[in-house]
């Protein structure tokens, strides 16, 4: 990366932080969520875009980080910082326990043994008395959003440096080179079985956190909205609409399309998610490369770039 | 002069299929020995069990005077075995020159990412795919996927290379350019055991020669014997060379 | 011998029917263009090959013999006019090419992986719609390659690499092609059966097919050719009968390694 | 006893079910690779279609199904011909991304056009049983089930039995090398979406007999098709039936013997197990 | 000018359905206030005016419109959106901005037991649901004596079990059945199965309007017809009996809130007129979650006369003291904002909902037991 990148990088940065002090209540709410999902979608960049395995785990993740938060503060009356960690820990045993057997799948195969986990989980924890069952916790209210707020867009950044670091690193292009051909990587030296599960944890890790953050913001939690499966589509939309597999894609895919779709909600309101739909389609046939590509490939090729697309990807 | 590598035994079937049947062989340390057969007679299958991409169903493969059967692919790696794959497995993303900084990466290497680029380089130009290494490796023609299978093993400093048909599809220029390699290679200390169906370079290369037929080994010698003995003429080269 | 015949499918017999006359040449290609994403591989190439001869089409890695015989199927799109039967392929697709009789055995062989070899060999004859005739052909094909007649069920990624170049092969000759192309037919084969495969070539040239053979074994291509096109960095620098060419000195010399 | 043998014939006659719902989604996801995502939302849409034949045409669901399978059909292909062919050669993800997209976009659309109620197909006979001793057969699921079956047996003729079908494969896996040899993939793609909508379609008419309809059922039918599809494997329709069938069984035992909560656990859990076991499904052939 | 309350609602996506109840409720009790000329806040009638999102069923996007509302919009004061799940997270935006919310879309007792000040409920408590039923259940004849009870795995009807089950057990039944079931189940045959072979006399559902549905038409199709079953929700919506046609017949269910004349309000009259416009208005019969959405804007109403200001500190204030007849019934919160109304078990009688059972005995003659389903 280029100096002028950085110094590019740590000028959005700053803006972002600062936000609180000029932006408005709605504005600070709209950007938690927003960087929120943005780690999301980097934290699933990891194992998705880069180890180039389709988690629909990912939410698992978030609702085990959420209820390590929840379950720490109201149950064990802790602060939340422990709630974090204990979260982070649960992710982490996770991760290795089915990583192990999960990432021995491939494709397709994997994307739906992880959707199942998902489904699991929720069953499960209904039944978790320590976890409320499907009661459910409430969490005790902070009125302090610029502090979420704050928390949000620093582990934002601590998650796309990880990414970087992953561009740079022996452990990134071993996953790089997992995700172009396994059994090549393999023989090569690649140890793909520990690989694998470390991108999986380091990318459980980041989604947990998220979801301990929101679960002390949102204040409330249960399983359903814990292990919410669509969250996870929501990652890889984001994700896939940024740029999987590079290091601002899917930041830039998710604050995109929070964007969009923050706009329609309040403009068009009960139209919104035909918007979104149609933008979503409309993306796709447009830009299949995501918005990364867009922004390299634009200043070059100008409005062909689109049209340019449709013809490289049509039958 | 030892012994690095040892198969005793090797069985690997496929649903009803024995495709390599009982085999046992031994390579000595700086020897090149060629593998020659009909077609699906199971030698990229026995290369698939050394490198560890497949399981022997019985059998031992001992390397450097280790049991390696049970151990997965990328610790064999580690210890020195390299090998190409005869359908070409590149990084189809990635470009060439990175195709060939993983084996720099990993294999028997340490250190970071931009010296093993660095190193990549020197073996893209060993092949001569150097003028290539910014292109991404699906953009290159079959021969050119070639060379990049023996770049990427050769990036891993192996001390035994396993070589899957490099040499089909170039003309005879170009093998002789690759028998050039090859000799280079084993003067360098690496032993190698080659397949191929090109009989003038296995001819001129090998030290020794073995030949598998429906899975078994049917002889074992020198190069010029085995070729030959009638059972190889008929089984393989065919009457234009009898 | 699994050549079209007049009843044999579709599009032969029209092609035939409608050349113009039997001076006029089956393919006539001229001063054709091609590359990638803007980046010119071919230039400029011009040649001609006449129905039911054997050209052989050689030339040192890279030289752009697989663009080319991409750019006649129509994979790729090219500059130049390419005239095929009478009638000029430039506008159509891969599809439409193959319907016109232009069959190609394309480098990678590019099987369908997973499906079984038989259910390969029938895609081959995709176009032949079903008959007799078909089955017919695949138990030629089976004779004549005893050991995809005993994989007939194995799915074809699970071939060995000289099986599977085998299939590749029976594929292309299954479709009953006026014009067979095929990219280096040697590639992974065991030298019996590339022996064998010459002689097949040789039989179904006798029933009318006219083949073009990318071949990197310059000598074996050239000694079971009529005439011969050698290829550089996307041109033709020479061309000539067959047998002139083995023995040009140049030839010899980058090519054969004498 | 009775209580087993009754819960084993609801969970055949569910599997039925199930596998008529999975076997266009595991149609156009093993042969297009396109991981239709919008998959139950056609099924909802042919689920309104048929109850707009019976409500306004008096057209009975099951004599209905050829014409709801016909409609949804050229739905497909007029989605494939005109959207999805436009992105065939995109990275795989973006199929998930687009077909995501159409589903939010016809869930709302059918929230515009039949409102956020719901509704029930419901034939005087649908809520029929023929009693076999202590035993009940549901009448209309019994009928699914049949239907489940003729499609089953009908698409594995077609794709493993027919030219057109070995070509529709054969496009699936290898483009270039399909249109070498003459294959013609907008058509043939089309045809294939097409056909996998029309089963939608046809599931989305028996769906409503058996069950309420409302413009969101779509995403979680698509799920369950998912795992249905992928316990069976995709190579081969008779494994979206087996998959549908072990589905529907295991659900059906979860609920009496672990608790009407854990019906989804054990599937997937069993799924999950299968996929550990047999990453192709459990009839699928390893390449 | 106007006074704007701010709204929140599912008008799209998965729980549209209901959400509409409230959407429709909210305007029109706005459009009739209005139409009497408004609320008099010290001595000067103001016009109500209403700013509603659609939340798409999302909490999260929810959340975000509350604030939006509150922090831009500058609505005076708030409706609430509909289910608990909503509820519990909104309440946390009007507490922190100190804005009060009145409710009648979440019924679970945890949204009141935080101990908020700025959240008040108008559905009756969640734990009650089937009290008035097993009441009635005492004075069945034949009397009955084994119950299956049935709940989805949500966060209310987990809790309407948890309250049902010391009510059967005081009430010497015998609970034969205790399942909870998976929310969104569309398959119910297992459990209808063991219902038959355990002969349970009387099933007890708490769900959703679509599981609802699938169990009634289940049932039949398997002929599993216990003596009596009561449903939480469905049985009050014209939806629910439009979907099931004949099949409705027998069906419990109960309600807070029916549109009688006997219900006495200042604005609309009384219930049964609220019901008759509404139905003219919006094309579909208003149910409880109708009436319960309209009592949120008298409340709010009502409220801001009694403090003489829209000042929401006072607001609040004059809510926790309201004490007024609405058309949904006697609004007066309690200490924790929740209102305390008895529920009245209804059922479908022929292609009629009769009250069967209210808080003072019986009103009409239930039609029990049920008949087999061959057999009507
Ligand atoms: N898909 C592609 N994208 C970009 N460049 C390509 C692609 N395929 C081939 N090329 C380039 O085009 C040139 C000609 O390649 P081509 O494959 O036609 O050569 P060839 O004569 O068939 O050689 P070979 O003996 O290697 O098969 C080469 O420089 C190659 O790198
Ligand atoms: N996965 C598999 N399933 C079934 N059969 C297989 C599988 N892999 C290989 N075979 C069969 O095993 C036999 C040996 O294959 P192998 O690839 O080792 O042959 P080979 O000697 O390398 O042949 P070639 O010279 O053609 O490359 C072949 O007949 C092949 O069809
Ligand atoms: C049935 C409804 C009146 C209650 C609502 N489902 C809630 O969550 O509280
Ligand atoms: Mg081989
Ligand atoms: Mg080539």
């Amino acid at each position: 990366m280029s100096a002028a990148r950085i110094g590019l990088c740590a000028l959005a940065v700053a803006v972002l932080a600062a936000a609180p002090w000029f932006g408005s209540d709605v504005l600070v709410q709209f950007g938690i969520n927003a960087l929120l999902l943005a780690v999301l979608a980097q934290g699933w960049n990891i194992i998705g875009g880069y180890a180039g395995y389709a988690s629909f785990g990912n939410s698992v993740f978030y609702g085990l980080g959420s209820y390590g938060v929840a379950i720490a503060m109201v149950q064990w009356e802790l602060p939340f910082a422990v709630g974090l960690a204990f979260g982070v820990a649960m992710a982490v045993a996770f991760a290795f326990l089915l990583g192990l057997p999960v990432l021995r799948l491939k494709g397709h195969y994997f994307a739906i043994a992880t959707l199942a986990l998902a489904q699991v989980m929720i069953a499960i924890v209904s039944n978790v008395e320590l976890a409320g069952q499907n009661i459910g916790l409430v969490l005790p209210p902070l009125n302090n959003d610029p502090l979420f707020y704050e928390l949000a867009l620093g582990l934002l950044v601590l998650a796309t440096l990880t990414v970087y670091w992953l561009t740079k690193s022996r452990f990134g292009f071993g996953l790089i080179a997992i995700r172009e051909n396994e059994e090549a990587a393999a023989v090569m030296g690649v140890n793909t079985t520990l690989y694998k599960v470390l991108a999986f944890a380091l990318s459980g890790v980041l989604c947990a956190l998220a979801g301990g953050i929101h679960a002390y913001w949102i204040t409330f939690l249960d399983p359903e909205s814990a292990f919410d499966i669509s969250l996870n589509v929501k990652m890889i939309i984001m994700a896939v609409f940024g740029g999987p597999g590079t290091v601002l894609g899917p930041v830039v895919g998710a604050l995109g399309l929070s964007v969009v779709s923050e706009v329609l909600s309040s403009e068009v309101t009960s139209l919104a998610s035909l918007f979104f739909g149609l933008v979503v389609v409309a993306a796709v046939v447009l830009m299949p490369r995501g918005l990364a590509d867009v922004v390299r490939r634009f200043r070059k090729s100008g409005w062909r770039y689109f049209a340019e697309n449709i013809r490289a990807h049509r039958i | 002069m030892s012994t690095i590598l040892e198969i005793s035994h090797a069985t690997r079937r496929f649903a009803g299929l024995v495709a390599v049947n009982d085999v046992s062989f031994t390579l000595e340390e700086g020897e090149i020995l060629g593998i020659i057969g009909p077609n699906g007679a199971g030698k990229t299958t026995l290369i698939s069990l050394i490198s560890g991409t497949l399981m022997p169903s019985s059998g031992d493969i001992v390397f450097e005077g280790q049991s390696v059967a049970g151990l997965p692919a990328y610790r064999r790696a580690r210890l020195g075995i390299g090998r190409t794959f005869q359908i070409m497995r590149p990084f189809p993303g990635l470009s060439v020159l990175d195709n060939v900084a993983v084996g720099a990466l990993f294999g028997r290497n340490e250190g970071s990412l931009a010296e093993a680029r660095e190193r990549a380089r020197g073996h893209l130009d060993f092949v001569g795919l150097g003028r290539f290494a910014s292109q991404r490796a699906d953009e290159l023609g079959g021969p050119g996927r070639k060379r990049l299978e023996l770049a990427k093993a050769l990036a891993m400093r192996p001390k035994l290379l396993l070589c899957d048909e490099v040499m089909a599809g170039l003309n005879h220029v170009e093998i002789d350019e690759v028998i050039g390699v090859i000799r280079k290679l084993r003067d360098s200390g690496i032993s190698i055991l080659v397949i191929e169906h090109v009989i003038k370079a296995i001819k001129s290369l090998s030290d020794r020669l073995l030949v598998l037929h429906h899975g078994v080994k049917i002889a074992d010698g020198a190069p010029d014997a085995v070729l030959a003995d009638r059972a190889v003429i008929e089984a393989y080269l065919g009457k234009r060379r009898a | 011998m699994i050549g079209r015949k007049p009843n044999a499918g579709l599009g032969g017999s029209d092609a035939e029917a409608k050349a113009p006359s039997n001076a006029a040449p089956l393919l006539k290609v001229s001063s054709l263009g091609a590359g990638y994403g803007g980046m010119p591989v071919l230039r400029e190439v011009s040649l001609e090959v006449d129905k039911a001869e054997i050209v052989a089409l050689v030339g040192s890695n890279g030289a752009g013999k697989t663009t080319l015989l991409r750019a006649l199927s129509r994979v790729i799109g090219s500059t130049g006019t390419i005239e095929f039967a009478g009638r000029d392929l430039s506008p159509m697709t891969p599809d439409e090419a193959f319907g016109a009789g232009l069959v190609q055995v394309p480098e990678g062989r590019q099987l369908f992986d997973r499906m079984t070899v038989e259910d390969n060999l029938l895609m081959g004859a995709y176009r032949r719609g079903a008959g007799r005739a078909i089955g017919r052909d695949l138990e030629r094909i089976y004779g004549l390659f005893p050991r995809l007649g005993e994989r007939r069920r194995q799915l074809a990624g699970s071939l060995s690499g000289g099986e599977q170049q085998m299939c590749a092969m029976a594929r292309g000759l299954m479709a009953a092609p006026v014009l067979l192309m095929i990219d280096e037919m040697s590639l992974g084969l065991a030298p019996v059966v590339v022996e064998q495969l010459m002689e097949v070539l040789a039989a179904i040239r006798k029933d009318g097919v006219t083949i073009l053979l990318v071949e990197q074994d310059v000598h074996l291509a050239l000694s079971g050719a009529d005439r011969g096109y050698v290829m550089e960095t996307g041109r033709i620098v020479h061309h000539g009968a067959a047998k002139d060419l083995i023995d040009d000195p140049e030839v010899r010399r980058a090519y054969l390694g004498l | 006893m009775n209580l087993l043998a009754q819960i084993l014939i609801n969970g055949v006659l569910l599997g039925g079910l199930y596998a008529v719902m999975a076997l266009g989604l595991a149609l156009v996801w093993g042969v297009l690779n396109i991981v239709n995502l919008a998959h139950g939302a056609f099924i909802m849409l042919g689920a309104y279609l048929s109850w707009h034949l019976y409500s306004y045409l008096g057209i009975d669901p099951f004599l209905g199904l050829p014409l709801t399978a016909v409609l949804m059909f050229a739905l497909g292909y007029g989605v494939q011909r005109g959207l999805l062919n436009l992105v065939v050669r995109a990275p795989m993800f973006n199929t998930l991304l687009i077909t995501f997209g159409l589903e939010v976009v016809l869930t709302y659309l059918a929230q515009l056009a039949f409102s956020a109620d719901f509704r029930t197909i419901n034939p005087p006979y649908a809520g029929n049983s023929i009693a076999l001793g202590p035993l009940a057969l549901p009448q209309a699921r019994l009928m699914a089930f049949g239907v489940a079956l003729a499609l089953t047996a009908a698409m594995w003729a077609f794709l493993l039995r027919t030219r057109l079908g070995r070509a529709i494969r054969a496009t699936a896996q290898n483009l270039t090398a399909a249109r070498l040899y003459g294959v013609e993939p907008r058509h043939l793609y089309a045809v294939t979406f097409g056909i996998g909508i029309g089963l939608a379609g046809a599931a989305g008419g028996l769906y409503g007999t058996v069950s309420q309809i409302n413009p969101y059922i779509g995403a979680t039918l698509t799920a369950k098709c998912f795992a249905i599809a992928i316990i069976g494997g995709l190579d081969n329709p008779l494994g979206v039936l087996v998959g549908g069938l072990v589905l529907g069984i295991i659900e059906s035992l979860a609920v009496l013997y672990i608790g009407a909560t854990f019906g989804d656990v054990a599937s997937f859990g069993v799924l999950v197990a299968v996929l550990i076991a047999r990453p192709s499904g459990l009839l699928g052939k390893t390449a | 000018d106007d006074i704007v309350l701010g709204a929140s609602v599912q008008m799209t996506g998965s729980s549209a359905n209901t959400g509409r109840y409230y959407k429709d409720a909210y305007a029109f009790a706005i459009e009739k206030i209005n139409a009497a000329g408004g609320v008099s806040v010290g001595g000067e009638k103001r016009k109500l005016a209403l700013k509603i999102y659609d939340n798409q069923s999302d909490v999260n996007l929810s959340v975000r419109q509350y604030t939006q509302l509150v922090a831009k919009d500058k609505v005076a004061l708030l409706l609430g959106p509909f289910a608990s799940n909503f509820a519990l997270a909104d309440s946390a935006v009007s507490e922190k901005y100190q804005v009060p919310m009145v409710q009648g879309g979440g019924a679970s007792d945890q949204i009141f037991s935080r101990k908020f000040k700025y959240i008040f409920g108008t559905l009756a408590p969640a734990s009650n649901y089937f009290g008035s039923t097993v009441k009635m259940l005492k004075e069945l004849q034949p009397a009955p004596k084994t119950v299956a009870l049935l709940y989805a795995d949500d966060a209310f009807d987990v809790s309407v079990a948890e309250g049902t089950r010391p009510l059967l057990k005081e009430a010497g039944f015998d609970i034969v059945m205790d399942e909870k079931y998976s929310s969104n189940a569309s398959d119910f045959n297992s459990l209808l199965s063991q219902i038959k072979s355990n002969s349970a006399e009387v099933v007890l559902v708490a769900g959703h309007e679509t599981e609802i549905l699938n169990f009634v038409r289940q049932a039949k199709s398997l002929a599993v017809a216990p003596k009596m079953y009561s449903f939480t929700v469905g049985v009050p919506s014209e939806d629910f009996r439009k979907a099931l046609g004949a099949d409705a017949d027998y069906a419990f269910g109960m309600t807070a809130w029916l549109p009688s004349a006997k219900l006495k309000d200042r604005w609309f009259g009384d219930a049964a007129t609220f019901a008759k416009e509404y139905k003219a208005k919006f094309n579909y019969d208003p149910d409880y979650h109708a009436a319960s959405g309209a009592a949120d804007v008298e409340a709010l109403a009502q409220a801001i006369e009694n403090a003489g200001d829209t000042d929401p500190a006072k607001v609040r204030d004059a809510l926790a003291k309201l004490n007024f007849d609405s058309l949904y019934g006697k609004i007066a919160f309690g200490e924790n904002g929740q209102i305390d109304l008895p529920q009245t078990v209804i059922q479908v009688q022929g292609s009629e909902l009769k009250a069967i059972y209210g808080p003072d005995g019986l009103i009409e003659k239930p039609k029990y037991p049920m008949p087999a389903w061959n057999a009507r």
